[in-house]
């Protein structure tokens, strides 16, 4: 019941000791999340609220299992420490650091994939598999539990609509940032497929953005899918050439526009809301529910 | 970080890559001395972050250093879409038997460099035919093997015992080397060109990643960015001018564009885009309203949906500046997320009321630009 | 029948216009071996004793379905051209090259394993399915169908043994080198669990020689194997820490002896010849064939 | 090929790697200026490719410069383990508060790039115990990652945030980069010190792949061959001389390490490793028996099984020989496969017969050694 983490999920946060590592290492345990251990090279044997620190991966690995791995790693080291977790055998991986340089991303999640681990991210909010486990920097208390899976290249829209969700009785089953950049580790398609096994997961939301053809993509698959979709594309009005920032939010080439993700969307089969609020409405349209 | 095109051929010389001699000036009537120098005829190109520069007049050729120095006299202080040329690159005029289009990019969606090469240069690569491009995906892990160079010289029709086939080979991972030592997001040479034996880059567009900037100290740094855009970059903010009159802050780069896009379903005009996403504090918050003030906008919305970002220190920054150089224009805020009562206690404080949902917030800010 | 290759596979060789490889491909098309290409940059559009040269192995490919490749490169080229072969897809590479730096096979085994490639060698004679198809440099007339698998780190003597099981009546499903340099692509294992499977195969010979730990390691399988293994070590009489030709004959550190190989084929129930010719009739001894 | 410690230390140094100071002399009466230049009491180390050289009284100290000079004359010209001491290395003695391990080299049943470390350095690392030994295997694809000297550095009890942990993190990736940008088989620093704050390398041990010698043109050259292994490496053969009184040759390592066994079998004593496979041709085949022929061996033993080699080109070379120097021993030729019956009538034509199985072969060469 819901993807990729749940509450039984043993998590480790790298980059516990810093000051966005304590913070959102407080918030993810204030939601639940079982996090284990924590990793800083040269802080090993201190604790961070409670949780553990160790000075590499493998040695937190030696002391327990240990299923996920949450970044807040400055932009230079991150390749490193992704590098680490997926050494270790770690299954999944998120990584919340903006700036990585985009040839570090290209050679992580080469090695990822190469090992099978799950890389979410660079540039994600994270993962909320709602009621159960949080990795990442989401608001808590937009997530509760139920049957939407929600899977967006960005954080605060992401946010928004999940809020709109949650104040319209329509709980998230999990919630997954793929991350911002232009090279991430997962793909709207890989995600898609999990929430269509999903017991748990009833509807999609798919929140895309101007730029790449990640929605064209995933709208092959979504002409496939039992479960139905509702998206949204942020960007409509962003002109072309600009940077709107972050690297996935470039209109280049004549590929990536906002119309032709619409189109693609719609043609497969998806609902497509023209503003974050219409969300809610046309999941509920979709699912029969008024 | 685009690169002039002087810039990228002082780097491919760098590296072993061929390119024509010659040199950057800054002062037209150094041209002639450039020219003599070379010591043959010419071309006189403007330098300035944009294609099209030959359809604008920015390219010229001359015979004599006295036509050299002419002809850069016209094209200096010209404006190319928008932007002025002050630096020219004056080098030798190639005699051009084909041209061909080479560079390496990054395919997001493949998440690996690709090469991308055509024996059908010196246009738009986008007007090429699909049947004469060859794409050619480099596994990370494996690099610009010789073999790949080979294959996708072959697949250009040109001999591989050829003098020109083999300096191509040469020159593809040479490319390949310039763009992973250089961390660059693209290198692109349009036309390469068969100039007799030699295979030359008559052109060059180089893009370096922004984010690596910190590692590649050695690089020269060129500044594309409008005043306002490099203030909120030095903040760690992002910024872009737009046309409209309502001045936008969010926070994260989505929530901003669905702001934009939501002013524009209401009939509104953002005057721009600001991110200030990401945790950005009270002072910094404080110091983008100010830039956003200064362009005087008809009506301003700052849409906030806290995460990291907390709605306390963004009520604080909007009650400093109302309270030095204070708004000129009406004040549309929603404020909801971390500490969101805080916040609005804060508001509050100095009479402002805040929105719950971002729709009714663009409205709002759309009606008060319309009356200003 | 036959482990590896057999008289469907097509056959690739690269450098196939330089003096060895022509020579050999002509020995090898009179043995019977399908050579349907062959590779030389630049002299795309020649032939070789019929065979059609092609400039790369990507055009190659294009122009039929190739199965296997054997390479006769020379050694700074060598690791380029595993690479090549294995990113077109084939599934067999034989490595005859002697001299590769043991650095560049390092990559190019790394990179097969990656992508499931087979490569035998570096520094191999190469492989014969005998009666079907041979790959490499053995001398074509000791080579006769029949029950014994053969497989072995060194040359010449594997033709020796070979020669001796041919002239007591023994032939051979598949005779393989798996190259005399320190690192390769294929360990005993690896081709112990082919003959294993092999229904052709009935008792396997197994030809090691000092230094490195392979024959060690292949007894612990040895011990599992349902068929009779007959072993030979070469260099009982080497000195310690000399070279003896290449690089996998350097006994150091105290592992690699002759005396620990042949304990633990024994160990494992295998019989050690103490000289080559002796290896016919323990195997007809093992076959209960006298 | 194995480097000199001097030379490793001055390999290690060009790399950042930290060694003592010190210098290279082939004059023991320049160990005094040495000396005086480090102006610190220095050690004097015998040059020579074999470890226990302090055992051998290879190594000694000196507090001034007359002392060192002494001590140098000591050393220079001594022999250790049969190899003459005509290089010395002065360097400063130094203040040693612990000893490590630290090397790289190949795991080839592994394939792959193995680190080994150890707490516990300063004797033969077969000497310390298992479970002091630290074993990393890179990943080729990915390399020495700074994460990996990190954990290994962990692993060693060295605390990441005390100076000599952050030293040798640094240390392990600037070793493994030696290791790769010289086609390094063997990295070793037996002992690595700590020595008050810093951590320093108080030996070296290089060895480089010779198969790759051809692409390190920067490296020094070390012969280590004697003056026939190396005419027998110049014609592209690998020998390496024997105690016995055979002469050997045959086509192939493993076929002549059998040849070998074989004559010990039947009670005989090789005096060499010869392996003239990989189709030897007519001349440098008969220069290598012209080798073999100069170490006056009892008798000689030819061993061919032609496969790349043809038979006929052997039987030419030793008809030359035969024709020329003449062989002044019995000599024994086993001759099949490639060309071998146009190779046994060469033979027949100069009176020699050849043998049909090693084993034979073999016996009567061990017969014939006994007799002469």
């Amino acid at each position: 019941m819901a993807i990729i983490i749940d509450e039984n999920t043993n998590v480790l946060v790298q980059g516990a000791t810093g000051n966005q590592g304590v913070f959102h290492t407080k918030q993810m345990l204030a939601y639940g999340t079982k996090i284990v251990a924590g990793v800083t090279p040269g802080k090993g044997g201190a604790t961070v609220e409670g949780v553990p620190i160790f000075d590499s991966v493998a040695a937190a690995c030696e002391s327990q299992k240990i299923d996920a791995s949450v970044l807040f790693i400055p932009a230079p080291f991150t390749k490193d420490a992704v590098f680490e977790a997926v050494d270790a055998g770690i299954g999944v991986v998120v990584v919340v650091t903006e700036g990585v340089p985009v040839h570090d991303e290209i050679q992580m999640v080469s090695y990822a994939n190469r090992k099978g681990t799950i890389v979410l991210g660079p540039n994600t909010f994270g993962i909320v598999s709602s009621g159960r486990c949080k990795m990442g920097i989401p608001p808590n208390k937009y997530f509760v539990e139920g049957p939407i899976g929600v899977v967006a290249r960005s954080g605060t829209l992401t946010y928004e609509i999940v809020g709109n969700l949650t104040a319209n009785g329509l709980g998230q089953s999990t919630v997954v940032g793929m991350g911002g950049d232009r090279v991430v580790g997962t793909t709207f398609i890989d995600v898609l497929k999990m929430f269509e096994k999903d017991p748990l997961t009833k509807a999609v939301v798919l929140i895309g953005e101007i730029g790449g053809n990640a929605e064209e993509t995933a709208s092959e698959y979504i002409k496939t899918m039992s479960k139905p979709v509702v998206g949204y594309i942020a960007g409509k009005s962003a002109p072309p050439g600009k940077r709107m920032g972050h690297a996935g939010a470039i209109i280049e080439r004549g590929k990536g526009t906002f119309q032709g993700k619409v189109e693609a969307l719609t043609a497969a089969g998806a609902k497509v809301a023209t503003l974050p609020f219409e969300v809610p409405g046309l999941i509920k349209e979709m699912l029969g529910m008024k | 970080m685009k690169m002039f095109e002087y810039m990228g051929k002082e780097l491919f010389a760098k590296f072993g890559l061929p390119v024509p001699k010659g040199r950057m000036i800054t002062n037209p009537n150094d041209a002639g001395a450039v020219a003599a120098e070379i010591g043959k005829p010419v071309v006189i190109k403007s330098q300035v972050l944009s294609g099209k520069r030959g359809k604008a007049g920015g390219i010229k050729f001359a015979d004599t250093p006295e036509q050299a120095t002419a002809a850069a006299n016209e094209i200096f202080g010209m404006t190319i879409q928008g932007l002025p040329v002050n630096i020219l690159l004056v080098e030798e005029k190639l005699k051009i038997d084909k041209e061909l289009y080479m560079s390496i990019t990054i395919d997001g969606a493949a998440k690996m460099p690709v090469l991308i090469a055509s024996a059908h240069g010196g246009m738009d690569i986008e007007e090429v035919a699909e049947e004469f491009i060859i794409k050619r995906h480099i596994d990370p892990a494996l690099g610009m093997q010789p073999y790949i160079a080979r294959d996708v010289v072959r697949r250009m029709g040109t001999p591989l015992s050829s003098p020109h086939g083999k300096q191509l080979v040469k020159i593809i991972q040479t490319l390949y080397k310039i763009f992973i030592q250089n961390d660059a997001e693209l290198v692109e040479i349009n036309p390469l060109v068969f100039s007799d034996d030699k295979v030359i880059a008559a052109d060059s567009k180089v893009t370096i990643d922004d984010d690596a900037l910190f590692r590649q100290k050695n690089l020269p740094y060129v500044e594309e960015r409008s005043a306002t855009e490099k203030a909120a970059h030095d903040l760690g903010l992002s910024f872009v001018d737009l046309d409209g009159n309502i001045a936008v802050m969010a926070n994260g780069a989505g929530i901003t564009m669905g702001t934009l896009d939501t002013i524009q379903y209401y009939g509104g005009s953002a005057a721009n885009f600001l991110d200030c996403g990401g945790g950005t504090g009270r002072e910094a918050t404080a110091k983008a309203l100010e830039l956003l003030i200064a362009k005087k906008p008809k009506s301003m919305i700052i849409n906030i949906f806290g995460g990291i970002t907390r709605c306390d220190q963004v009520a604080l920054a909007v009650k400093d500046i109302k309270e030095s150089v204070g708004f000129e224009c009406p004040l549309v805020i929603r404020l909801v997320g971390t500490n969101q009562d805080e916040g609005r206690e804060i508001l509050a404080s100095i009479g402002v009321e805040a929105f719950d949902f971002m729709a009714e917030a663009a409205e709002r800010a759309v009606q008060l630009a319309a009356k200003g």
